[in-house]
């Protein structure tokens, strides 16, 4: 990623500042993305998204250098969209026509993907400006809320009551006890599945490619235990094919994707891929 | 203050009462601390739901000012201070709503706190996907909702559903007093998505894996 | 009438929204939590006591079936079903009193004899915190309490303490007859828990700042 804007790296105080305005201005990279966005006035329908990936990268930036440090969740959102991102606007760099098919392929996952929930995300934005409204027209009415009438709270039945002091504290204690602190941080243990990874996976495909040379990618993945292995492994050929130890074969749009190897070495090693703190595992 | 009624206990059926069935519908919304269905008010009446609704539902209109069918004639009338509306799945008085300002001294406690932002599209999204666990609700917004629907579940707005049986994790949904802060019947009043978002539920499955 | 200019926020003067000063004033008395006098509903429509008075009065006499001096007519009308009692100098309304049975049933109606687990841990919350803030307890529980709080209130267990001067939120704080109920002779009688509870306190402030 490209260096730091200059004009960001002020004394603490302006430091201090920055973040603080990052802070009420968006929350999380599709918050941000929608910002920037409507603020250039474009459609987010449109390839457009390529001209804000500067300004995108440069606010992720100064909020890294405000906040010191990131939780690692929400970096991860945001490196995810940033990747992105900057995926696209290479493709435009490029001249037209010089980019290959498969990458082309890829590009446009990568984009329909990051659109389908930045439309998704905006969607939701629009509910939640939509509720705002109601809530605050509801706020104009006030329910009939009234104690209970003298005359019927004494025709309750007499209530029963078969706890000690000491039972009662008991109650107390659990209730008052410190909660287990919820970490701020994401809670993997409610994630269904055990935690596939790519880099794994990735090795898996080298050990099939190898034996057979070229296999399509239906069979690559037929035996994908789950949609998380499925999209671990995914991920795994796009790695691949940015390092050159596999190629792409596509005779038609939508027709059968053949993946071949290419790579020379023996041991293509995924470990090695930088990328991998980002995706490693999904 | 004048007439001295019949005493507590008394066997005449309510129609034979002042204000007849009405009045004895309108008795029982004055008790009433939160929303009350047609069945509710029948049982405690011991008359039919469907005749008890059509009194509820004239009592709305002669509230309003409409008094085409009530009993104090036909003609337009001037709405009364307040409103009965039927929202939660029950009927409830209100304070007609061009009176907030006068009202708001005598209901110091209020607990309408804002919501912020983050609090609002999380329960957006809780509201539109449920029932829905915290990961995937995590997922649609891209940060991390746990403290926030934290907020959501003290003020009442969402409560854990169940456990999903595959993966264990607590699902939320919202709660009645959600559809009360709303004015809401039901969660089927909430306005469509679709037209914001076509192809919405595909992505829904996308976003659970990716998390 | 010596009538003003709108007072504070209100936009329009009453006597030009719909209803007019008589509406404005029974949108006070449907949703005031406590009996009012007729210097507090002056003071909040910024109108003179004696006028108010004298509204308060009419909507008696027309909830009461006379409609002499009423906007619907001069004729004899319907009772409501509802009442405007004015006891030590407050004005409130009530369900009328010959409906009681009925209003009784729907009350009593799923009524239980024992607290619910939720209203024992609220008790409990406040029992130990106390004077708090239902948003406080809230907060400590993670759900709403409000309808709980309800509930010990007519259960004569909790009950209002006073307000607290910075965020005019009410704190309640149990009663002589939940001592009774405990067979303690006061509140310090309370088993110690505190063992436990070291970063409470801070945790309770932030909870309620977060939301």
């Amino acid at each position: 990623m490209a260096a730091a804007p200059a004009v960001e790296k002020p004394a603490e105080a302006g430091a201090r500042q920055v973040f603080e305005v990052q802070l009420t201005n968006f929350s999380g990279p599709f918050d941000l993305l929608l910002n920037l966005i409507s603020r250039r006035e474009l459609d987010i329908t449109e390839i457009a998204l390529a001209q804000v990936t500067d300004e995108f990268i440069a606010h992720i930036r100064r909020i890294q250098a405000a906040e010191g440090e990131w939780k690692l969740d929400e970096a991860s959102e945001f490196l995810v969209v940033a990747a992105t991102l900057l995926d696209l606007k290479a493709a435009r760099l490029l001249p037209a026509g010089a980019v290959e098919d498969a990458e082309d392929v890829a590009l446009l996952e990568a984009r329909d993907l990051l659109f389908a929930r930045l439309l998704q995300y905006r969607a939701f934005k629009e509910m939640a400006r939509h509720l705002a409204a109601r809530l605050e027209e509801e706020d104009a009415r006030h329910p009939r809320d009234v104690p209970l009438e003298p005359h019927f709270t004494r025709l309750l039945p007499e209530l029963l009551w078969r706890h000690s002091p000491e039972e009662f504290a008991a109650i107390a204690a659990k209730v008052l006890a410190p909660r287990e602190e919820q970490p701020a941080a994401v809670g993997i243990g409610h994630l269904h599945a055990p935690t596939v990874s790519v880099g794994e996976q990735a090795l898996l495909l080298q050990e099939l490619l190898q034996g057979r040379g070229a296999l399509s990618f239906r069979h690559l993945t037929e035996d994908a235990a789950s949609r998380l292995v499925l999209v671990a492994r995914f991920l795994a050929l796009l790695d691949l094919f940015r390092d050159g130890a596999v190629s792409f074969e596509q005779a038609a749009p939508l027709s059968e994707l053949v993946v071949r190897w290419t790579a020379e070495d023996e041991r293509w090693t995924a470990e090695a891929d930088e990328d991998d703190d980002e995706r490693g595992a999904v | 203050m004048s007439e001295e009624a019949a005493p507590d206990g008394l066997e005449l059926p309510v129609e034979e009462l002042p204000g007849g069935l009405r009045a004895a519908v309108e008795a029982i919304l004055m008790v009433a601390d939160r929303p009350v269905t047609d069945e509710q008010v029948a049982a405690a009446l011991d008359r039919p739901a469907g005749q008890v609704n059509a009194v509820l539902v004239d009592l709305q209109r002669e509230y309003d000012g409409y008094t085409g069918s009530g009993s104090q004639g036909a003609e337009h009338s001037v709405p009364r201070g307040f409103e009965l509306r039927n929202i939660a799945g029950g009927w409830r008085i209100f304070s007609r709503k061009h009176f907030a300002s006068v009202v708001a001294d005598f209901v110091l406690d209020g607990q309408s706190a804002r919501l912020s932002q983050a609090a609002l599209e999380t329960l957006a999204v809780i509201a539109y996907r449920q029932p829905v666990s915290r990961a995937r609700v995590s997922a649609i917004r891209g940060v991390n909702v746990d403290s926030v629907v934290r907020t959501l579940l003290q003020r009442g707005l969402v409560v854990e559903l169940e456990t999903d049986p595959e993966t264990g994790a607590v699902l939320y949904g919202t709660t009645a007093l959600f559809l009360e802060r709303l004015g809401l019947g039901s969660v089927d009043g909430l306005p469509r998505i679709a037209p914001h978002l076509p192809g919405l539920e595909s992505l829904g499955e996308y976003d659970e894996t990716t998390y």
